[in-house]
């Protein structure tokens, strides 16, 4: 009974009660949230273009931000070694377009799925031979410096703020890009039917090419921002897995749920986290984003924005 | 014939997410084994043989590399240093199967104190819950006496596992006899996502934090401690958190950072002398590029110590040739190593003397607080002796339990 | 027979666009599928494929059209050529390019994209601006009107028929020299299917477009196509002229069901049963 | 030229639905039975111990995984979870209850996972496909959790792991660190055995089939008068037995001890989920072989190179270890996607036609 | 046996089995069924024409509960059908195969076949974990029932081989044995001969006429080849834009101006 208590009724006394903290906490889950849509957007892009649940999303997220920092260390200006790690991520979409993707032409989505946790495995092989295992330390010029708002109530951070902004930013242009142009429409052709899609002539390899290329750029955005906050190291490819529950509340094929699904879980794992993790003990976090997401799901199977699943006889 | 050899077995993880820990572990491993061949040509003429095995911190790999490499060598491995509570856990009841002696220093299980009933295990110089009531003893001394720390705010901000919740009892039973008031603040792993937990600690605004972080978590947690402006000096990590590995990345946010230790940082020391002059042929700069001197680093070359000083004593009743695991439980059993022995071997002021008992796996050593200035670590307290009468009483209660639940009676250490 | 087929092949390699000759395709790498298939597809005309279920109509189509890749079959003897190309040396976006366009058998729409967009896919390879291809959209509307009402209609919720016209338009807005159609016909209303028929025939009229029909109505496939082909269990068992295979006897009892004295009622069927095969 | 069922005549239904048709199957399945059986004789600890039991282990878990996604076709990422239901289970029934026969207790275990499984199956209804997986996540983090934070699941030890007891079968210790790893080797392997046989039987009858129908296409399936709901919670419920006994045993026989980060998303689930695609979606021989190959495979590549006295650095031989890994299943899946079990099938169809190439 | 008219074969038509009333089915702003009525006798074979997208799917889908009508009913065998789930009807006797053949590609045709029986099945989860023993028996006994299917279809040679592989027409025909070997009162039939040349369409017009006629089963028939329908329907009716067009005796549709105005183009005799 207490225990009830202290969860369904204590913690909303606790929200009328310290309404600042509240507030802060659907901040930093907002600015947070921004962060795991960048995540999810590079699972979204493949998957729209090719049915493909990217696995090693997340370490691309690490073979990029590995890149870019290895490379500073050899002592290239930031700006150098950006266009070379954006090369690096157009080269690395060539060869998976090359001997991967091209052999799995209309193979069922866990097959896909299964060859890209082989990818996953080259990928953080390499990333960590080329550049070592040790963390790494990245400095971009973000300035991080806590400020206030409301009157000193509520702290916010110069870079969470600005790393929300950029995440913002790229989001935005990418779901203008693929909703505007032709390509978006190839892009969702090619996911329903990978042999449909061949025999009306879109080329596959472009296709392919162009959104890994896309793909890799976002998650070096998002090992930048991600690197800069914890340093770079291998356990940047874990946020993958907080960009799953994202995904799915979001739907697999949707650049804006990725987005609207990012905000949700952000803002609600945090506030959950602070206001019912005490009575339950704490960390309670993760397994919360997957609740969320699967309650969600209970009322749209399909996520908040994904396509809808065709069901016909 | 060839020489004799003592094996002995290294599990590191120079690859996975807690790589950046690994890595400056295993070199001090690897050094001080080489050092000692090198320098002294082995340990009492008997050459020291070594073979790493990655478990990337995964307990699986762990045991696939235990078995591996216990039956090296030509009398099997000398001891195991698994360096991860998890694969410690699972190791502790095959010791006694293989007859292998584990040696935890600094982790795995505390109760493995208790001799009596953990015959194999040892995990000197401290264990966590002797490290708490440190701790504790500092924040007592910085709050001006025991009687001030009533009414305090104290925070454990913990990595929600078996290891960061190992000190939470201990914490709990010292909340209750000093009157502060104690919050316990899970991180659940990796670590990287702490923006809530932080908000509740700039809500409950604490007196002192205390930290048993891991990997990732440890430098997340630095960097929002100065996102809500916390002051620094008032947060101290555990001897798990406060490498370099863990400051670096934070950059000038961890200025000012601390975190308790049980021996000294830095390249200083005679040991490194040796180290620089005989391995890296006095090029101090590819030393410090194998992380010479930091303080994984210098706990790796203290944990060899230990060992190879158990294997010394050991050989002083088995005589100088390859030895058993068996004869090595012996030698870490009636280890002693006296200030003296620290000063000829150049750990003077590295590391407090230490004396392994029959009953005592853990000796207690004193633990001291070091502080982050931005490039280096110092000492910033005197060496604090844990409370040894409120930790003993808890871990003789958790070993009799169980001794209980495995059907193992204790030996008598009279 | 096989004789006249391979002389005529040879012949035919100069004047005709598309030539097949003596492929042989295996699945799997162990399903053998054709066995020495030749056929040729005229400029300008209509040529039927004509064959039992399974006779190998579809993997012939997929292997001009160089889809079979992504059925793990592949073409290990013969040759394809068009205009004098090597098919498999190009890719199926070349082929589209060069005006080869399949519609596939079993409508394979885009079934999350709208009727529209789904037309609009077809036009993905033309570079001649957005005006060609909406005027392209629009004589696609006009042969079938049933789409332009369900243009908005997600493509996996429309019917069955409404699928296979979406499929046929689709690719129609590719502006198609040569089309290779596998079974237009199938789930379509009657009248709709000579509709699509007449519309075959516009095409190729007034269009010149080259057209290879794997059919399994005979009847009017026949009626429409200059040339037939009858595969039996991976061969070309016998080609000729349509209107010489219509009178064939065999042809006329196995694939349009008039024996002798005219169309007999399918209620008789049930009280014999009969199968004859050549080989 | 000697692989031929020439000869070999069914002449009753049975013998057509036998699990091997042909005679030399059958009498290669029985000759590595007895070989299983005969390992103990030979291998030292390090295979039996590190590498035979975890591979049982892990077999035992992907049959039961692959019976839920192979067959009926219901992705799932939940298996640490499940498998940690079984653990922790055992863990309480033999600590808490004197006397408990092993066996029974693992089995009971197995009947905790099913019904953990099918309350977290309950969402399988609506939700379909990768986002299925999302329910199954759910589980794996807040099982986890819970084991981890509440203490009756550990008897409120301060360490938080659990640890296996020393128990009996017939006078021979067979649990806890005392019990040679012969003996609890034979213990796994005949439970893979018998529950091998078990699955197998399963889905050639009317269960299999109708998982397989749902599956395949679950709309027909429902209206050729398959109960979806029914249908699926049963497919749960086994899967979640089989992995429920699979993190008993592995406890229990193989590491002895351990904390909930044992049976993590990445180490167990993802894991599990390699083994049955790499061996080959429904197929129950595949399960064990894909579990051979990812156990095995790294375990080689590890050793291959000081076999061949190559003296490679720790980390540089992980990271080859890696990207090769990495390589061959990439490379496995092009050639033959459906895994292992499909190329068998093909090798087998070559043989029987060999030397006459079609 | 009931009195009924009597077919030229000689068959006698039952009572109506099955009764639909004013059904009425939209999908957002698509009329797919609108106010539709007619119903179905015992033993006689139906057909359900119209042009493409007229709603004739749609009506099956309705009638076997995978549709719920918005207004109307269906009964069937004096009880309420239309909000009832699919696998009730199947329990009551209705089978039916699929316009986009709906068959378990990653199964052989017999385990097709074979899950058509499952209804009549009954061994529990622990004997067919032992499977020897009443398992065993009962999957043999449902076994020969299959087998009769297969040998009815002759489609002997392809029992074991993965229906994915099969070409279409077979594949259409082992949907039809599917829903045979669950001995059905009603089946329903969703374009059973489309994408077939002549001499397929009249094996499998022979097959529905051996059912209908050796089992009695009714058959509910969607057809576009207007050969066979007008051939072998007892009776037909006709859908346009999801409303009933007409209904009648095939000589009475096919010469109806509204029927050949909207769908047959040409009048078929
Ligand atoms: N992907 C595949 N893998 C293996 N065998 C296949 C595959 N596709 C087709 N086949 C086999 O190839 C043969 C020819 O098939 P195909 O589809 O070309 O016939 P079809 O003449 O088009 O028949 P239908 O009239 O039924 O469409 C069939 O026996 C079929 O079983
Ligand atoms: N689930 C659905 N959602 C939306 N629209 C649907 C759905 N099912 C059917 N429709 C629409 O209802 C109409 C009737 O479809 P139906 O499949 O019943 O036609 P049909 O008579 O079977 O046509 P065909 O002969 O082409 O198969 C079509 O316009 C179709 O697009
Ligand atoms: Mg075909
Ligand atoms: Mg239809």
């Amino acid at each position: 009974m207490e225990f009830l208590e202290s969860i369904l009724v204590t913690p909303f006394i606790e929200i009328w009660e310290s309404p600042y903290y509240f507030i802060e906490l659907v901040l930093v889950g907002l600015s947070t949230g921004v962060l795991y849509s960048l995540v999810a957007l590079g699972f979204v892009l493949i998957f729209k273009a090719s049915g493909m649940f990217n696995f090693a999303q997340g370490a691309m997220v690490l073979f990029a931000a590995l890149t870019l920092v290895g490379l500073m260390e050899h002592g290239l200006p930031l700006w150098a070694a950006l266009i070379l790690s954006v090369a690096t991520m157009v080269g690395l979409a060539f060869l998976v377009e090359r001997f991967m993707l091209r052999h799995l032409v209309n193979q069922e989505g866990l097959i896909l799925f299964m060859a890209t946790i082989g990818l996953n495995f080259i990928l953080e092989g390499t990333g960590q031979l080329m550049w070592g295992s040790d963390v790494k330390r990245l400095e971009i010029g973000i300035p991080d410096q806590p400020f206030d708002i409301l009157g000193g109530k509520v702290l916010l951070n110069t870079f969470d703020v600005t790393a929300a902004f950029i995440g913002a930013l790229l989001v935005i242009t990418l779901a203008v890009f693929f909703q505007k142009t032709p390509m978006g429409r190839a892009l969702r052709a090619v996911a329903d039917d990978h042999q449909a899609a061949l025999s009306v002539g879109i080329p596959l390899k472009t296709i392919w090419i162009a959104v890994w290329t896309i793909a890799g750029i976002v998650a070096l955005v998002a090992g930048i921002v991600w690197g800069a906050k914890s340093g770079v190291q291998f356990s940047l490819s874990l946020i993958a897995l907080k960009a799953l529950p994202v995904l799915i509340l979001g739907g697999f094929t949707s650049v804006p749920g990725a987005i609207v699904g990012g905000l949700i879980i952000g803002v609600g794992e945090k506030v959950a986290e602070g206001f019912w993790g005490p009575a339950l003990g704490g960390a309670i976090e993760n397994w919360f984003a997957y609740m969320l997401a699967l309650a969600f799901l209970v009322f749209r199977p399909q996520g908040l924005f994904g396509e809808k699943i065709i069901e016909r006889v | 014939a060839k020489a004799d050899e003592q094996f002995f077995p290294m599990l590191v993880y120079r690859t996975g997410a807690y790589a950046p820990s690994g890595i400056p572990v295993a070199n001090g491993f690897r050094d001080y084994y080489t050092l000692l061949n090198k320098r002294d040509g082995g340990i009492n003429g008997v050459t020291v043989t070594f073979e790493e095995c990655e478990t990337q911190y995964k307990t699986n790999l762990g045991v696939e590399c235990y078995e591996k490499l216990k039956g090296n060598g030509p009398t099997g491995a000398s001891l195991f240093n698994p360096y991860s509570t998890g694969i410690t856990y699972q190791l502790i009841p095959k010791a006694s199967v293989d007859k292998i002696p584990i040696l935890s220093m600094g982790y795995g299980r505390t109760s493995a104190a208790d001799g009596r009933v953990f015959e194999w295990v040892f995990n000197p110089p401290a264990t966590y819950w002797s490290q708490a009531s440190a701790v504790i003893k500092y924040f007592s001394r910085r709050a001006g006496g025991y009687d001030k720390l009533a009414g305090k705010k104290i925070v454990h901000l913990h990595h929600n596992s078996a290891y960061g919740k190992e000190a939470n009892p201990t914490l709990e039973v010292l909340a209750k006899r000093y009157g502060f008031k104690l919050t316990l603040v899970p991180v659940d792993h990796p670590g990287q996502e702490q923006a809530s937990q932080w908000r509740q600690i700039r809500r409950i605004k604490p007196d002192f934090i205390f930290m048993s972080g891991w990997g990732v978590m440890n430098q997340v947690a630095i960097k929002e401690a100065g996102n809500i402006r916390y002051p620094m000096d008032q947060f101290v990590g555990n001897w798990w958190s406060g490498s370099d590995a863990d400051v670096v990345p934070a950059g000038d946010g961890a200025k000012g950072y601390l975190s308790t230790t049980f021996h000294g940082a830095g390249s200083d020391f005679g040991v490194h002398a040796d180290i620089i002059k005989h391995i890296y042929g006095g090029d101090a700069a590819a030393a410090k590029e194998n992380k010479v001197g930091e303080v994984l680093y210098n706990r790796g070359v203290v944990n060899a110590m230990f060992a190879t000083e158990a294997v010394r004593t050991a050989q002083a009743k088995f005589g100088n040739k390859s030895l058993t695991g068996e004869q090595v439980r012996w030698g870490l059993e009636n280890l002693n190593i006296t200030q003296e022995t620290l000063d000829k071997l150049g750990f003077k002021g590295m590391v407090s003397p230490l004396k392994i008992t029959c009953e005592d796996h853990e000796t207690m050593g004193p633990v001291i607080i070091q502080k982050w200035d931005g490039a280096k670590w110092s000492y910033a307290s005197e060496w604090l002796t844990p409370m040894r009468d409120i930790v003993r009483p808890l871990v003789e209660a958790d070993a009799a339990a169980y001794a209980k639940e495995n059907n193992i009676t204790p030996r008598n250490c009279n | 027979m096989a004789q006249a087929v391979e002389q005529k092949t040879e012949a035919a390699a100069l004047t005709s666009p598309l030539v097949v000759n003596n492929i042989e395709v295996i699945y799997d790498h162990v399903i053998l599928v054709l066995k020495g298939v030749s056929l040729e597809v005229p400029e300008g005309g209509i040529v039927a494929l004509l064959g039992a279920n399974g006779a190998g109509k579809t993997t012939t189509l997929k292997a001009i059209s160089n889809l079979l890749g992504a059925e793990r079959g592949e073409v290990t003897k013969g040759e394809i050529l068009f205009r004098g190309e090597r098919v498999d040396s190009l890719t199926p976006n070349e082929l589209v390019k060069r005006g080869v366009i399949q519609v596939m058998e079993g409508r394979h729409c885009f079934e999350h994209l709208t009727v529209e967009d789904n037309l609009m896919t077809g036009s993905y390879t033309r570079r001649d601006g957005a005006a060609a291809v909406a005027e392209s959209l629009e004589k696609v509307y006009h042969y079938f009107p049933r789409l332009k009402e369900r243009r908005t209609s997600q493509a996996g919720y429309t019917s069955g028929g409404e699928q296979q016209m979406t499929a046929i338009g689709r690719a129609l807005m590719a502006n198609p020299n040569t089309i290779l159609l596998d079974e237009p016909s199938m789930g379509l209303a009657p009248q709709l299917v000579e509709e699509i028929f007449e519309i075959v025939k516009a095409l190729n009229e007034k269009e010149g477009v080259s057209i290879l029909l794997a059919e399994q109505n005979t009847m009017i496939a026949l009626k429409y196509a200059d040339y037939g082909y009858i595969l039996e269990n991976g061969r070309v068992v016998m080609d000729g002229d349509a209107a010489g295979l219509r009178e064939n006897p065999d042809v006329k009892e196995f694939y349009l069901g008039l024996a002798g004295e005219g169309r007999k009622s399918f209620r008789d069927v049930k009280h014999y049963r009969r199968r004859k095969r050549w080989l | 030229m000697f692989y031929r069922e020439a000869g070999q005549f069914k002449t009753t239904y049975q013998d057509d639905q036998a699990v091997f048709p042909v005679l030399q199957d059958k009498a290669a399945v029985f000759l590595l039975i007895l070989v299983a059986y005969a390992v103990p004789f030979v291998a030292d600890e390090y295979w039996l111990q590190a590498i035979f039991i975890q591979f049982l282990v892990f077999a035992l878990m992907a049959i039961g995984l692959n019976i839920l996604m192979g067959y009926a076709g219901q992705v799932s990422l939940g298996t640490g979870a499940f498998a940690a239901v079984g653990a922790y289970a055992c863990y309480k029934l033999t600590t808490n209850i004197e006397g408990m026969n092993i066996i029974v207790a693992i089995l009971l275990s197995g009947g905790c996972a099913a019904a953990v499984g099918v309350v977290f199956g309950l969402p399988s209804l609506r939700i379909k496909g990768f986002y299925l997986a999302v329910a199954t996540l759910a589980a794996q983090f807040f099982i986890l959790w819970l084991f981890n934070k509440v203490g009756w699941f550990y008897n409120n030890n301060p360490s938080g792991t659990i640890t296996a007891p020393p128990r009996e079968l017939f006078g021979v210790l067979i649990t806890g660190p005392s019990a040679s790893p012969e003996a609890r080797y034979i213990v796994c392997l005949t439970f893979l055995i018998v529950f091998a046989w078990f699955a197998k039987n399963l889905v050639r009858g009317r269960i299999g089939r109708n998982w397989m129908a749902i599956r395949d296409m679950d709309i027909a399936a429902e209206i050729i008068g398959i109960r979806p709901l029914q249908t699926k919670l049963l497919a749960f419920a086994i899967s979640s037995f089989y992995c429920g006994v699979a993190g008993a045993l592995m406890i229990f026989c193989w590491l002895g001890s351990a904390e909930t980060e044992a049976f993590d998303l990445v180490n167990v689930s993802f894991r599990v989920l390699f083994m049955i695609i790499i061996g080959g979606l429904g197929s129950i021989g595949g399960s064990i072989m894909g579990a051979a190959f990812i156990i095995l495979v790294p375990i080689f590549l590890t050793n291959f190179p000081p076999m061949v006295g190559l003296d490679i650095s720790t980390a540089l031989q992980k990271h080859l270890e890696e990207i090769i890994f990495g390589v061959m299943i990439v490379f496995f899946l092009i050639v033959e996607p459906e895994g292992f079990a499909r190329l068998w099938q093909i090798l087998r169809e070559k043989l029987r036609k060999w030397p006459f190439p079609y | 046996m009931p009195d009924g008219p009597q077919t030229p074969t000689g068959r006698v038509i039952g009572d109506v089995i099955m009764k639909v009333e004013n059904v009425s089915l939209s999908f957002g702003g698509v009329r797919a069924l609108d106010n539709v009525s007619f119903d179905v006798r015992e033993h006689e074979i139906l057909a359900i024409i119209g042009p493409n997208g007229a709603g004739k799917s749609s009506m099956l889908n309705c009638i076997n509960g995978f549709y719920h009508p918005q207004e109307g009913a269906i009964t069937y065998k004096g009880k309420r059908r239309d909000t009832a789930k699919p696998y009730e009807a199947a329990e009551e006797g209705i089978a039916r195969t699929f316009q986009n053949i709906a068959l378990f590609k990653g199964m052989s045709t017999l385990d097709n076949i074979m899950t058509g029986r499952g209804l009549k099945m009954k061994r529990n989860l622990f004997w067919q974990a032992l499977y020897y023993g009443p398992a065993l028996k009962e999957e043999l006994e449902h076994r020969a029932k299959a087998e009769e299917v297969i040998d009815f279809l002759e489609i002997e040679a392809i029992r074991k081989t993965p229906v994915g592989r099969l070409p279409y027409g077979l594949q259409k025909r082992v949907e039809l044995g599917r829903a045979l070997a669950a001995e059905p009162d009603l089946l329903l039939l969703d374009e059973p001969m489309a994408g077939m040349n002549h001499e397929e369409k009249e094996d499998m017009v022979r097959y529905i006429l051996d059912v209908n006629d050796e089992y009695g089963t009714t058959i509910v028939l969607i057809e576009h080849d207007m050969s066979v329908v007008m051939d072998i329907s007892d009776r037909v009716v006709v859908l346009d834009y999801g409303k009933k067009l007409a209904a009648g005796t095939p000589d009475e549709v096919k010469r109806n101006q509204d029927v050949i105005d909207a769908y047959l183009g040409v009048s078929h005799d």
